[in-house]
């Protein structure tokens, strides 16, 4: 038998066929927990031996059940979740939990325990605003939710073993940070396509695993000399959803680089580390309600604030941004969202502002999460390098 | 043209004009007190702040309501084309979009109502009460118009859980606990804002008045079951705002205007006068938000004997008495007046049997299939109509499922239009005219098919 | 002295346009043909139809820029760039104070806002051919109008009738439809020239109408379209001599430019490997 | 003796059907051209002729379609989709879904026991998703329509359009065959992409044994293979499935005089 390959071909292998390694170990008799977005608090799952699966649609699968049960009006990435759902794509997974990403994140917990019936469910109303009394609320939903995978397992979730998760994500966390900085050179050690397919592959096998892929991936990557080729741009990538390669692929396939991200298939849920607290849940729920840092949140400068000031206000919801912008040396950034993705909708106008007044050139595209739908963009992401070169 | 051979088919209640006048009263209000320097916010209906708002002495007005005045109005599309102008995706919210091109054309104005703004207009606020209830636009949108305007913006939080995570032991309280801090952290900033103590006393009065008033809306409801259907949801629709969108208006004068409807169905009942001049052919009931810009639609279809006789939006609570006694934290009054345990309420909707299949279901799949369904029966609905909205995920985003369960349990069928609230380009009326005719046949199939299974209508 | 050359090639979804420009931007020679299913791949032809006009063989040129749907692929090229860059350039030729250009396309509409003719910002419209040249292309030929006369038609209209489907398709069934019921053609017309137009204001609105508004490509060339888009924008709008040409120009322009900034940093000038060859489109 | 008079002026076809007794005397078929109320007239003319019926013995008239309020002697116009529903359950009382492949739209359709509609959809507006995409390629193509379904059965490599646009889908398809594409490669990616806008459709009002195809498409037995693939199930085709609809409006005529 030939050797088990690893670093990028392993991930890409994940990339392309992503269940089969949740297929094997479900063989061995382990709970795989299907996950939509990245609120459902994964540390939990580790500590109970559950393997976190997230969910991802297809773009390249067209949608032709989930119309009957979804108005077409609504996020295509979870509609074509739900596509796959009824096509019995996810039927190898024990359980689903979902949060509230979004409305049609929350409908579609609904939809799918009607339709697609995963043997568990369990949803956490995660709340928008980091008020004092959200703290307090994350905190006892988290309980509940300890309690659902308690009942679901039959199994206790000791302390113990909660902190031990907290340790293995927090070591993924610090090691995918540790990728992102091999991408901080020019040109960058990694490229924009590679590194969606290291993230969605470790989002597709337990923790552990996911862990050693990342050490295989950067020590390979630091050794390599086929990486990227040094482009004139260098640009970062804000949007909503991007679980498939195509869009950095033909942004890549010009003169750019996608250096940095600001996605949820990419550094979004890594870039902070979960405290290990006194109580445990407390430093989860801090950590998933206030330091993940997407529109579904409203945050500002200080709720008491008694008057606004809108480029204070801009600054504090954005600044990160402007440091990604600033450490990895990007020289434009390209906004882009699945149609109808109203929580990213609104911040575009807010975000290109911010952005303007820094100076740093940004373009923003919608596309309907197809395959073909990216074909046109290519004219629009060229213009803009044209305008930033 | 004063030729009217045929009555309209449309048959108005007349103690409607009344309501539909005090929106624009309580947008008059707004002016007025924003002239005489007094504080105006823009608030979000949710039916937390308003009262908290009035009571501190702040005049409110709600944008959701005034775009949908603009689009009745026909003047909702220019301000629609200017927050596309500022870089907003066009399908976003009606309702907020509308909103930003108001804004925005605020700020051209110096800060100064448009002219071409209807009932007077909405002045600049010194505060947006955001909502984290319903939907995300209702808080994302908020939060965007800081490009035009200096006002902080307060987003009150309130719990969203699922359904089967509703019944988990202790939830209801947590929720209740959530909601009491949460609108007391909302009290602390009021008072920091606007510099004086909240009046616990007036919130007791400005809290209580909404109580009545659902009171009559209920019980003008109940009447609407009688056959025909005495009240078309066109008035339900030009009634229903005086009561959502009270502001700061005095709830006696609307609860008086309610009872005054009440009095006027009722005689329609006594004397089986219909809400529509035609012969009730078809029992309908209107799932989703309406097309403000063309509810003269309505009247096309009750031409041909359609007579909606009930909605899913903004239906009224059945009143009950709650036991406020043991509670004697004002706030703590305040919220358990109207978030009500799950189970609570499903034994009062549906009776406690059924309630206890509905929890079942619920604790079995995570979802009801029943539940929700109980107006379609009680009104002997023969149809539904699905308005998709455009611009509006939250009100669309169940309505396929809702078309299933109908069908899954009722035997009732639905007709999907789609449409918007606000923007009239999305909506095809000679379409829906011909879907409306195909329609009435399956109506009558499911007819037969609810009559062979036994069922009562 | 050595005279120098630049060309640019203008591959768009309708129509090719190739452009000579001398060391002083003066235009040598320009052709603009229909680029149809074999003319795409025969661009080279048009090409050299423009070498003959300007009495110069390939080797006379010193660069040669591609642009518009089909930039990619032209063999002969020696650089690609987009026809939003090269509209900029090209509308700031005629009009150096442009700062913003409208084209309307045979495949899309464009906003560009600029300025010395710099591509600041630009808006594009989508994938459905409603909105575009081609919209106007398929009704004229389905009412066998010829596409240049559906500007004079429609400035006879007194009371544009307003058609409600957005597809072309189904717009060129309604216009069928209106006619049969009496409406007359200038009428009609003018209402499809409104739709476009109304549509491609919307669309730059985001980029902040500033005078001067300039309006090019293919569709510049129909008057009625011209005065529909005055009447949306609320502003008077310029229209180039020869409106399908911009990007054409723009594209020598860019490429002279692109060229004696090279050689100013004592670089050498990268060129392709100008093989007079087929053009191809899907790859 | 007492005749029914059915006429469905499609948006490319305009069909009619008299019946006497609940059996067909006559069918008509003409383009629709470019104004429907003179293909109405011929249309009642031509049927006429055929038959040899005289206008006085017609008992009723029955109209549907994109242009039924052109047909002046129409006693009544009907929406199609329910002469749809009446005509396909006349032939296959059994089928209780039904495929409508228009020029303009699709629609899906569940029948009762009766031939009632008890459900039903209609495709977006967008001729992509619509019988007028086939023709339009087709015709660039140079093909004749009666040969595109045959055609797109050889292929083993259908095309993805870059578009989805019907227009922009034309240009495109000349191009590719400019490029060496097969052409029967443009046309089952064609038929394809219909074939999977159909399923979806299918998919909302749910799918219950015994479907038919009607309409225009019926004709095309390359795309009923193609929606059979998709589906997984076989579809019935009646005879002439372009006068489903003109038969189903006859029928109407003849229950709106009992
Ligand atoms: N003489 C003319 N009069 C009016 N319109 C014209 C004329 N010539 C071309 N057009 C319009 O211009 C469009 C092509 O414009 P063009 O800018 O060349 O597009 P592309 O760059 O995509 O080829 C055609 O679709 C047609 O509508
Ligand atoms: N002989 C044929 N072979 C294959 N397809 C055909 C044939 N004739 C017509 N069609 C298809 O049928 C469609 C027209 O269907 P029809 O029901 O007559 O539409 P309409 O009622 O809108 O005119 C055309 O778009 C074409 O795709
Ligand atoms: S892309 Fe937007 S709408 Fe879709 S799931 Fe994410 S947040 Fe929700
Ligand atoms: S519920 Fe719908 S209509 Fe209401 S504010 Fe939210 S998005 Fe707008
Ligand atoms: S609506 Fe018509 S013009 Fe637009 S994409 Fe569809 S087929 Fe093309």
């Amino acid at each position: 038998m030939a050797e088990p390959s690893k670093g990028l071909l392993r991930a890409q292998e994940i990339y392309q066929d992503r269940s089969q390694r949740a297929l094997e170990l479900r063989e061995q008799g382990k709970k795989i927990m299907g996950y939509l977005c990245i609120y459902p608090v994964l540390e939990m799952m580790t500590a109970l031996d559950i393997v976190p699966y997230r969910i991802f649609g297809d773009m390249r699968e067209p949608i032709t059940r989930a119309d009957a049960y979804m108005p077409s009006v609504n996020c295509p990435f979870l509609r074509s979740c739900l596509d796959l759902g009824l096509k019995e794509k996810y039927d190898f997974l024990d359980g689903i939990v979902t949060s509230h990403i979004c409305d049609v994140g929350s409908s579609l917990s609904g939809i799918w325990n009607y339709t697609v019936r995963t043997p568990f469910s369990h949803h956490i109303d995660t709340p928008h605003t980091l008020h004092e009394t959200s703290l307090k609320q994350e905190r006892g939903l988290l309980e509940d939710y300890r309690k659902a995978l308690e009942d679901f397992t039959g199994h206790k979730m000791t302390t113990e073993n909660l902190k031990k998760a907290i340790r293995v994500h927090n070591e993924q966390r610090a090691l995918v940070r540790e990728l992102y900085e091999l991408k901080k050179p020019d040109p960058p050690l990694i490229s924009g396509v590679e590194t969606i397919r290291v993230i969605k592959a470790i989002q597709s096998i337990p923790v552990d695993e996911g862990n050693e892929l990342l050490r295989d991936v950067i020590s390979e990557v630091k050794e390599r000399g086929d990486g990227p080729q040094t482009k004139s741009a260098r640009l970062l990538l804000w949007g909503s959803i991007l679980d498939d390669t195509a869009l950095p692929e033909m942004i890549e396939g010009l003169d750019a680089n996608v250096v940095m991200d600001d996605t949820c298939v990419g550094s979004r849920p890594y870039f902070n580390d979960v405290e290990v607290t006194g109580d445990v849940i407390d430093g989860l729920a801090r950590h998933y309600l206030m330091d993940i840092k997407c529109p579904r949140t409203f945050r500002t400068r200080d709720y008491n604030d008694v008057r606004k000031d809108y480029m204070k206000d801009l600054e504090v919801r954005f600044s990160y941004l402007s440091d990604y912008a600033r450490d990895w040396k990007t020289n434009g950034v390209i906004l882009e969202s699945v149609r109808y993705c109203d929580t990213h909708g609104y911040d575009v106008p807010g975000l290109r502002d911010y952005l303007d007044n820094l100076g740093i050139p940004s373009i923003y595209l919608e596309h309907d999460y197809t395959e073909g739908a990216l074909a046109p963009l290519r004219t629009r992401v060229q213009g803009f390098l044209e305008i930033i070169s | 043209m004063t030729t009217e051979a045929k009555p309209r088919a449309l048959n108005r209640l007349q103690s409607m004009y009344a309501l539909r006048a005090e929106v624009d009263k309580m947008y008059e209000g707004g002016v007025e007190a924003s002239e005489e320097g007094r504080p105006v916010a823009w608030v979000m209906l949710e039916g937390w702040s308003n009262a908290i708002l009035n009571a501190m002495g702040v005049n409110t007005v709600f944008p959701e309501n005034y775009s949908s005045l603009c689009a009745a109005q026909g003047v909702a599309t220019p301000f629609l084309e200017r927050s596309e102008a500022e870089g907003y995706p066009t399908h976003l919210c009606g309702y907020a979009r509308t909103c930003v091109g108001y804004s925005s054309r605020m700020v051209e104005l110096d800060g100064k109502i448009p002219p071409e703004a209807p009932a007077g207009g909405m002045p600049k606020p010194i505060l947006l009460v955001a909502s984290g209830e319903v939907c995300d636009a209702r808080f994302k949108w908020f939060q965007s118009l800081g490009r035009f305007f200096d006002a902080p913006v307060w987003t009150i939080e309130s719990p969203y859980p699922g359904l089967r995570e509703r019944l988990t032991e202790g939830a209801h309280e947590r929720n209740v606990n959530f909601l009491i801090n949460e609108l007391k952290a909302f009290v602390a900033f009021l008072e920091k804002l606007l510099g004086k103590k909240m009046d616990w006393d007036a919130l007791e009065h400005t809290g209580g008045g909404t109580n009545e008033i659902n009171r009559w809306r209920w019980e003008i409801n109940e009447l609407r079951k009688a056959r025909p259907g005495p009240m078309n949801t066109r008035d339900f629709w030009s009634a229903v705002t005086a009561a959502l969108f009270r502001g700061a208006a005095n709830p006696d004068v609307i609860t008086k205007g309610f009872e005054r409807m009440y009095d006027e169905v009722k005689e329609r009942v006594n004397n089986g006068i219909a809400g529509i001049n035609r012969p009730e052919k078809y029992r309908l009931s209107f799932e989703g938000l309406p097309p403000w810009h063309s509810l003269g639609f309505l009247e096309q279809l009750a031409e041909r004997g359609w007579n909606f006789v009930i909605e899913s939006a903004y239906r009224p609570p059945r009143p009950i008495t709650i036991d406020l006694s043991k509670y004697s934290d004002p706030m703590e009054r305040y919220v358990r007046r109207r978030y009500r345990r799950l189970e609570d309420s499903l034994e009062e909707d549906y009776g406690p049997e059924e309630a206890g299949l509905i929890i079942d279901e619920i604790l079995c799949d995570g979802v009801s299939r029943r539940m929700g369904l109980r107006h379609i029966r009680d009104y002997q609905v023969d149809g539904v109509v699905l308005h998709v909205l455009l611009t509006c995920r939250s009100t669309s985003a169940g309505l396929n499922l809702l078309q299933h369960r109908l069908l899954d349990v009722l035997k009732v069928p639905s007709l999907v239009i789609e449409g918007d609230i606000i923007d009239v380009s999305a909506f095809n009326p000679a379409e829906a005219l011909r879907n409306a005719e195909t329609f009435e046949e399956t109506m009558d199939h499911y007819r037969k098919v609810r009559k062979e299974l036994g069922m009562p209508w | 002295m050595v005279l120098i050359y630049f060309a640019g090639i203008d591959l768009g979804s309708t129509m090719t346009k190739v452009v000579i420009v001398d060391e002083d931007d003066q235009t040598k020679a320009s052709v603009v043909y229909h680029t149809g299913a074999e003319h795409r791949r025969l661009a080279n032809r048009v090409m050299e139809e423009s070498l003959a006009k300007a009495n110069l063989s390939i080797d006379d040129i010193s660069f040669v820029m591609a642009t518009g749907y089909g930039r990619i692929n032209v063999p002969f090229a020696d650089r690609q760039i987009t026809e939003l860059s090269c509209h900029a350039r090209g509308v700031a030729s005629f009009f150096p104070h442009v700062r913003l250009a409208i084209d309307i396309g045979g495949q899309d509409a464009k906003g560009l806002k600029t300025r010395d003719g710099k591509l600041l910002d630009f808006v594009m419209s989508d994938k459905c051919a409603a909105g575009t040249g081609r919209f106007l292309e398929v009704i004229s030929a389905a009412l066998g109008l010829k596409i240049e006369d559906l500007g004079d038609i429609s400035l006879r209209s007194t009371q544009k009738v307003s058609v409600s489907s957005t597809c072309t398709v189904f717009a060129q069934q309604e216009v069928v439809n209106h006619l049969s019921e009496g409406v007359p053609l200038e009428d009609v017309i003018a209402g499809l020239h409104d739709a476009i137009a109304g549509r491609s204001a919307r669309m730059v609105n985001r980029l902040k109408v500033e005078p001067d508004v300039v309006f090019t490509g293919g569709v510049a060339k129909n008057v009625g379209v011209v005065k529909a888009l005055e009447e949306n924008l609320g502003c008077p709008v310029l229209v180039p001599e020869e409106p399908l040409l911009s990007g054409a120009i723009g594209a020598a322009l860019l490429g002279k430019e692109h060229v004696l900034k090279a050689l100013a940093r004592g670089e050498t000038i990268q060129t392709g490997k100008r093989r007079l060859e087929e053009a191809t489109f899907f790859k | 003796m007492a005749y029914f008079l059915g006429i469905d002026i499609g948006s490319a076809t305009s069909k009619g059907i008299i019946t006497e007794d609940g059996s067909t005397v006559s069918r008509h078929l003409l383009p629709s051209g470019v104004n429907y109320r003179l293909a109405a007239q011929e249309m009642v003319e031509g049927l006429l002729a055929k038959s040899g019926v005289a206008q006085e013995d017609i008992a009723c008239t029955v109209a549907t379609g994109q242009g039924s309020a052109n047909v002046e002697i129409a006693d009544q116009e009907v929406a199609d989709i329910r002469c749809c529903a009446r005509g396909i359950f006349s032939i296959f009382p059994s089928v209780r879904t039904v495929i409508d492949v228009q020029g303009q739209s699709t629609q899906v359709l569940r029948l009762n026991g009766e031939g009632q509609v008890a459900n039903f959809v209609v495709s977006e507006k967008c001729a992509s998703g619509s019988g007028r995409f086939l023709d339009i390629i087709a015709n660039v193509l140079q093909i004749k329509l009666e040969d595109i379904g045959p055609l797109s059965l050889e292929s083993k490599n259908p095309v993805t359009f870059t578009t989805g646009c019907a227009v922009f889908g034309e240009s495109e398809a000349v191009s590719r065959v400019s490029e060496g594409v097969a052409r029967e490669d443009i046309i089952a990616g064609v038929h394809q992409a219909l074939a999977e806008k159909i399923s979806s459709l299918v998919g909302k009002v749910g799918l219950e044994e015994r479907c038919a195809i009607t309409g225009g498409g019926g004709l095309n037995t390359g795309l009923i293979k193609w929606i059979e693939r998709k589906l997984g199930i076989e579809l019935l085709v009646p005879p002439e499935p372009q006068l489903v609809t003109a038969l189903g409006a006859a029928i109407m005529a003849e229950e709106a005089c009992k």
